[in-house]
């Protein structure tokens, strides 16, 4: 392809996105007017931009999260509404199939990911009692890394074009002999980049959880969360290398013409659906794990009980992580490998379902004899119960090899899969962002309101994804651009479309709701607004920089609970000083340097990747050369805060 | 209580679609779709059970524990767990799980093979290939080929022999069998037998670009007599299928149903046997038909 | 000079020369397929244990029960994928 | 073997650098997948994905497999001598052994790269086959590892001679040998299970 041809833009005439274009070329106008005008830069770059603090890098994953998932979702809008009606001609083959490509792409990786290792960073220090992570740079480096990618993947949709093999993304159809324009040579860098920093983000947590706990914090005396979240870091740690490896090889195969996946010279087109579920399936439990661990948080926080089988739980979250590595093979029982091949992936995927129904029945028996409030993270998670019910029983069925012949690549493997991720990930996140609102903002957000965006969100939830069951069962493959009236899927389809728009409702009030709590919701709401049982609700919303200006001495997983109504000394001993990192650029230079190196290899356009290159290896000199031993925050400076915040504790 | 209003209301829904539609899938219409509806059947049955205890169990534990019925002063105990009940709550998953995968490996060895009743058949043997974005169905006894439709002879084992041209595909007849793939690199077999006459539908089910949506075929089914005839009639009136003819068959696009006499094999033939180009393992190259009967 | 040369470590590299000598002999030596890579197998995860122990120190910090965990873990899962692979490419076919 | 904990090496001797050991072991486990993905397609492609090009035992070669093997043995135990020096407080001895390490390295990489001429010379390239681009990119994998370790060492012993030893440098080479040491472990199951596999 000749050079300039690669930059056309975009390489799809429609109007719609050259609107879109427009549009997002003026908001980003806006945005940097914005700032200038209220001469906020120096500001953003001292205070978030360099900040290594875990819980600005938390709230800055989140943020990125939540603009993902409106991309995300506007993606999802438009797939339902070209379907709603038999032979719509809203978007055409193409369009669609980009379409739902990024849907899937950015809602896993960008969204989904980005949510949970937000949250994670936000609530695992301050749930150990520990003042940050173990690597408090890699941190921000992981951040920005992931950033980048997620930058880079939405500059497809305006430079050169988005990609359109689907989110799998198989070959041979996401090579170069099938798919020529540069859509997925984004989608191999984007996530190539990304994935970097997420394995960065799984080596500095588990370092952090196992050695930076808060005196007397046992394996055993953990909160839960904490167990989900250094298990899901382990998956982390052993299932990326996995994809890295996969990306490298397609992107051999589509920049330098080797033949991995090729249908010639001996490529294997197969080869790539294994490696790409070898990590795929682990990486669902990367999602749903830290979920778990969110519920079971709130579950017990508004339950007013402790966690039901505490040892049962972290003993299923062990079994579910082994086991999620045993699995793969159920996302391809067609290709052929056989009945016995099948019979041993059929087990072991089923299997899952028991640690599964055990954390159910914990939930259940958790609120069994509590005091159960309704409050809207509460709702979230009630709902979960039985929606996750049946997602989990759906995926049973799906796991049976010989079944799957008839589920496979259908909207009943479409409306499981939202079945899992919505109420179990989706809902998860939601809820632990209103729950943690008061730590990260000081302010709480409007029960009301908030209550709106949750039926409107479970209901639009059920109206959109249950009719797929039955269209599924109906003959209806996933990822059709459009399908004739005869079929009869149409009024199904209108269905979902509605339970579509109401679920976009439901996320409108759920901004709306920032924006009115914001200007409305009193500030004074003291340390622990929910009456909840852990440790990070023991200092103050929001949290000073050093999270807690006397180390917690801990003897229980519920170490506050004790605190506050069993007497227990949480406290012990004097104020002292504190150390902590010092901010630094360095973390969103390397990554902007990344940044260069992922488009100018996109287009090859080589001066360009040796220089971005030769930039990342002078990052990495500059970064070994430079001694940076953090600052202390002084005993007076402390105590000043603390009084200022109330009183010390 | 809102909540059980809603789910109950759902549940009614999603059981009144089962037992009210005529879902493809669960209208089956030759044995190996019956096994698959069956197995299905059992799966769904098992999970409304499960999921009908759990929304049980909520229900009434959300009536009974609310804090709007507590006394103000009522303090929750702390429980830890209890033996009794954790038995119970992974001995039965482990039950039901148990159950499910001896249905689900006897299913999927029995749907791997030559249904049952045929076993001794000698199967009619149809290459079905794709290619972007359609299919092309050669019978290599018979030496005609067809593009889009596939006739087959009710009553009788047909061995459908799977690849593809390009683009991983997924060969798929919802009312007499499940999915499987057809690719490049290897010829996948799946056996069918369509027990009434009738036109079915089939499709390739695996996303393979941009004109995957009309990536379909139809199939009928005739009794043996009338089957036999078609044939006879295809022999003497199609024109020849040329190697450029069919060159100019794999280019993208979308064709209507197409007739030729002769079939691609002999120029083009199916990576199997001698012609893959993997040998799936060394005992290949002899047997020309490796594969599971 | 002596001390700069630990018996623990010359042995250590000593044993690992041997091992590579007996892996060597399944190429010189004409065996079964079975017996080769038995052969293999075990002198190399023997290296690989020797390289952890010996020279890695895997064993001697506060946070050993850590390492080793997460190590075999690894391992375990790393093998799990090779073997799962094989059988979902090739072997699944063979039969 | 346990250390004291009241009299812990300058590489244990803070928080930080207790952190930063645990952590890289972390990291190594993160390269164990990492290798075993490339050994899975390996594995898989040397049976299945030859296509016309050549297959494993036309094209390996003995002697130069065994000069590299020899090689990066000795480094991996030369650099825990160095180890070992720097426990003792031998500064000289320990650079000394670093650099030696780093020679033998760098020895190690101009017979792969003697070796990938070899391939690129009887037509095994990357683009031969799929089992060429699985053999090159592993065998390339490990070499990008090793040059990697290459300029990661001459910065440690730049900082070793500018600031000395200290709990930083130390901390600093000791990650280092575990890293040098690990190549090697990827290095014994490339030599056996592939090269000696292939030649069997």
């Amino acid at each position: 392809m000749d050079f300039s041809d690669r930059f056309s833009i975009p390489p799809h005439d429609d109007p719609m996105l050259y609107a879109s274009i427009v549009a997002i070329v003026l908001t980003s106008i806006a945005i940097v007017v914005g700032v200038t005008y209220f001469k906020k830069w120096g500001y953003l770059w001292n205070n978030w931009l360099t900040t290594v603090d875990h819980k600005r890098i938390g709230i800055m994953y989140i943020i990125s999260a939540l603009l993902m998932l409106f991309r995300g979702g506007a993606d999802a809008v438009m797939m339902r509404l070209q379907t709603a009606v038999p032979d719509n001609t809203f978007l055409d083959a193409q369009h669609y199939n980009e379409v739902f490509t990024t849907h899937g792409v950015v809602m896993i990786f960008f969204m989904a990911m980005a949510f949970i290792i937000g949250m994670m960073n936000f609530v695992v220090p301050l749930q150990i009692g520990a003042r940050d992570v173990a690597f408090p740079r890699l941190n921000a480096l992981s951040f920005w890394l992931y950033f980048t990618g997620a930058m880079l993947l939405n500059l497809s949709f305006v430079v050169g074009g988005s990609p359109d093999a689907g989110w799998t993304n198989y070959y041979p159809m996401a090579g170069p002999e099938f798919s020529q324009h540069v859509g997925v040579n984004y989608y191999n860098w984007a996530l190539q980049i990304s994935g970097i920093g997420t394995l960065m983000t799984g080596i500095n947590f588990i370092a952090t959880i196992i050695k930076m706990r808060a005196p007397g914090m046992k394996l055993m005396k953990m909160p839960i969360f904490i167990w989900a979240a250094l298990i899901t870091n382990l998956m982390i740690v052993l299932a990326f290398p996995v994809l890295t490896i996969a990306l490298l090889m397609g992107t051999l195969d589509r920049q330098f013409l080797t033949n991995f996946f090729t249908t010639s010279d001996g490529g294997m087109d197969m080869m790539w659906a294994n490696l790409f579920w070898v990590w795929g399936h682990p990486e669902v439990y990367i999602l749903i794990i830290p979920a778990f661990g969110i519920y079971s948080t709130i579950i017990a926080a508004f339950s007013e009980r402790n966690l039901y089988g505490y040892t049962s739980m972290v003993a299923s979250i062990l079994a579910i992580s082994a086991l999620s590595f045993l699995v793969w093979v159920h996302h391809f029982f067609t290709m052929g490998q056989g009945a016995l091949t099948n019979s041993i992936f059929s087990i072991t995927t089923m299997l899952i379902a028991v640690p599964t129904g055990i954390k159910i029945f914990n939930w259940l028996l958790t609120m069994w004899k509590g005091k159960i409030r309704f409050a809207t993270p509460m709702l979230y998670s009630i709902a979960f119960i039985p929606l996750f019910t049946i997602g989990g029983s759906t995926g049973v069925m799906l796991g049976m090899a010989s079944a799957d012949y008839q589920y496979h690549n259908t909207l009943f493997l479409v409306a499981h899969f939202h079945n899992v991720i919505i109420p179990g990930v989706v809902f998860a996140m939601i809820a632990g962002l209103i729950f943690y609102w008061p730590k990260m903002f000081g302010f709480m957000l409007n029960e009301r309101i908030g209550k709106w965006a949750f039926w409107n969100i479970t209901i639009g939830f059920c109206l959109a994804f249950f009719p797929m069951y039955f269209t599924g069962l109906n003959g209806q493959a996933r990822r059709m651009y459009t399908y004739s009236e005869a079929t009869g899927f149409s009024t199904l389809s209108m269905i979902s479309f509605i339970g579509t728009l109401l679920l976009a409702v439901g996320f409108v009030f759920l901004v709306y709701n920032i924006f009115y709590s914001y200007r409305h919701a009193p500030r004074n709401i003291g340390g622990d607004p929910w009456n909840a049982r852990t440790l990070e609700w023991a200092t103050h919303s929001p949290v000073p920089e050093y999270n807690f200006a006397i180390s917690p001495t801990v003897h229980s997983e519920e170490a506050f609970w004790d605190y506050k109504e069993n007497d227990y000394e949480l406290f012990k001993g004097k104020v002292e000083d504190i150390h902590m990192p010092n901010n630094s650029g360095w973390s969103i230079i390397f990554a902007g340097f990344f940044f260069a190196f992922g488009f100018f290899f996109i287009f090859h356009v080589w001066v360009g990747v040796i220089i971005a290159f030769l930039g990342i290896i002078g990052c990495l000199i500059y970064r070994s050369f430079e001694k940076d031993d953090g600052h202390h925050i002084h005993k007076e400076e402390i105590e000043a805060t603390e009084k200022e915040l109330g009183g010390a504790k | 209580m809102k909540l059980k209003g809603v789910y109950i209301a759902f549940f009614a829904i999603i059981s009144g679609f089962l037992a009210g539609c005529e879902l493809l899938v669960l209208d089956p219409k030759g044995p190996q779709a019956d096994k698959l509806a069956n197995v299905i059947w059992i799966s769904i049955i098992t999970m409304i059970v499960v999921t009908i205890v759990v929304l049980v169990m909520l229900t009434i534990i959300l009536f009974k524990y609310r804090a709007s019925k507590q006394d103000p002063d009522y303090k929750p105990p702390h429980i830890e767990g209890n033996k009794y009940v954790e038995i119970i709550i992974v001995g039965v998953p482990i039950l039901i799980v148990a159950f499910l995968s001896v249905v689900s490996v006897i299913s999927v060895h029995q749907v791997e093979t030559a249904p049952e009743g045929y076993e001794t058949d000698e199967p009619l043997v149809i290459y079905a290939s794709s290619s972007n974005w359609k299919w092309h169905f050669s019978y290599p006894e018979q030496d005609i080929e067809t593009v889009n439709y596939v006739f087959i002879p009710t009553n009788q084992n047909v061995e459908f022999r799977l690849y593809s041209h390009g683009t991983i595909s997924s060969f798929w007849i919802p009312q007499l069998a499940g999915q499987k793939y057809a690719m490049s690199d290897m010829t996948n077999y799946l056996n069918i037998v369509a027990e009434e006459p009738g036109e079915y539908f089939g499709r390739n089910a695996n996303f393979n670009g941009e004109g995957f949506a009309e990536n379909e075929f139809n199939v009928t089914a005739l009794p043996a007599d009338e089957f036999d005839s078609w044939i006879e009639d295809i022999q003497n009136t199609a024109e020849p299928l040329t190697e450029e003819k069919f060159e100019e068959l794999l280019e993208p696009g979308h064709l209507g149903h197409m007739t030729f006499t002769g079939t691609h094999q002999d120029f083009m033939p199916a990576p199997e046997g001698e012609n893959s180009p993997h040998n799936h393992g060394k005992s290949d190259s002899e047997d020309d038909s490796g594969h599971p009967h | 000079m002596k001390e700069l040369f630990p018996l623990k470590q010359v042995n250590g590299y000593i044993f690992s020369l041997l091992l590579t000598v007996i892996a060597l002999s399944v190429y010189f030596f004409d065996m079964s397929l079975a017996m080769g890579l038995t052969i293999l197998v075990v002198t190399a995860f023997i290296q690989a244990g020797v390289q952890l122990v010996v020279f890695m120190h895997a064993g001697e910090s506060e946070d050993r029960a850590g390492i080793y965990i997460h190590t075999i873990f690894g391992v375990v899962v790393a093998i799990l994928t090779i073997l799962g692979s094989l059988l979902a490419m090739i072997w699944g076919y063979m039969y | 073997m346990k250390l004291d904990p009241k009299n812990l090496p300058l590489e244990y001797s803070t928080e930080t650098n207790k952190l930063n050991i645990l952590g890289f072991w972390i990291f190594l486990s993160a390269e164990i997948m990492l290798f075993a993905t490339l050994f899975t397609t390996y594995f898989v492609y040397v049976d299945r994905g030859v296509g016309s090009g050549p297959a494993g035992a036309e094209i390996f070669e003995l002697p130069p497999v065994l000069i590299e093997t020899f090689l990066l043995l000795t480094s991996s135990f030369t650099i825990g001598l160095a180890v070992h020096a720097m426990r003792i407080n031998r500064v000289k001895a320990m650079i000394w052994f670093m650099v030696v390490t780093l020679l033998l390295g760098a020895g190690f990489l101009s017979v792969e790269v003697y070796e990938f001429i070899h391939y690129y010379h009887i037509g095994a390239t990357l683009q031969t086959s799929g089992f060429t681009a699985a053999l090159l990119t592993t065998l390339g994998t490990h070499g990008a590892h090793v040059t990697m370790g290459l300029f990661w060492g001459i910065m440690i012993i730049i900082q070793i001679l500018r600031d000395g030893l200290n709990a930083r440098t130390a901390n600093k080479s000791f990650i280092f040998s575990l890293y040098w040491h690990f190549l090697d472990v990827m290095w014994i199951f490339i030599f056996s299970f592939i090269y000696l596999k292939g030649m069997m």
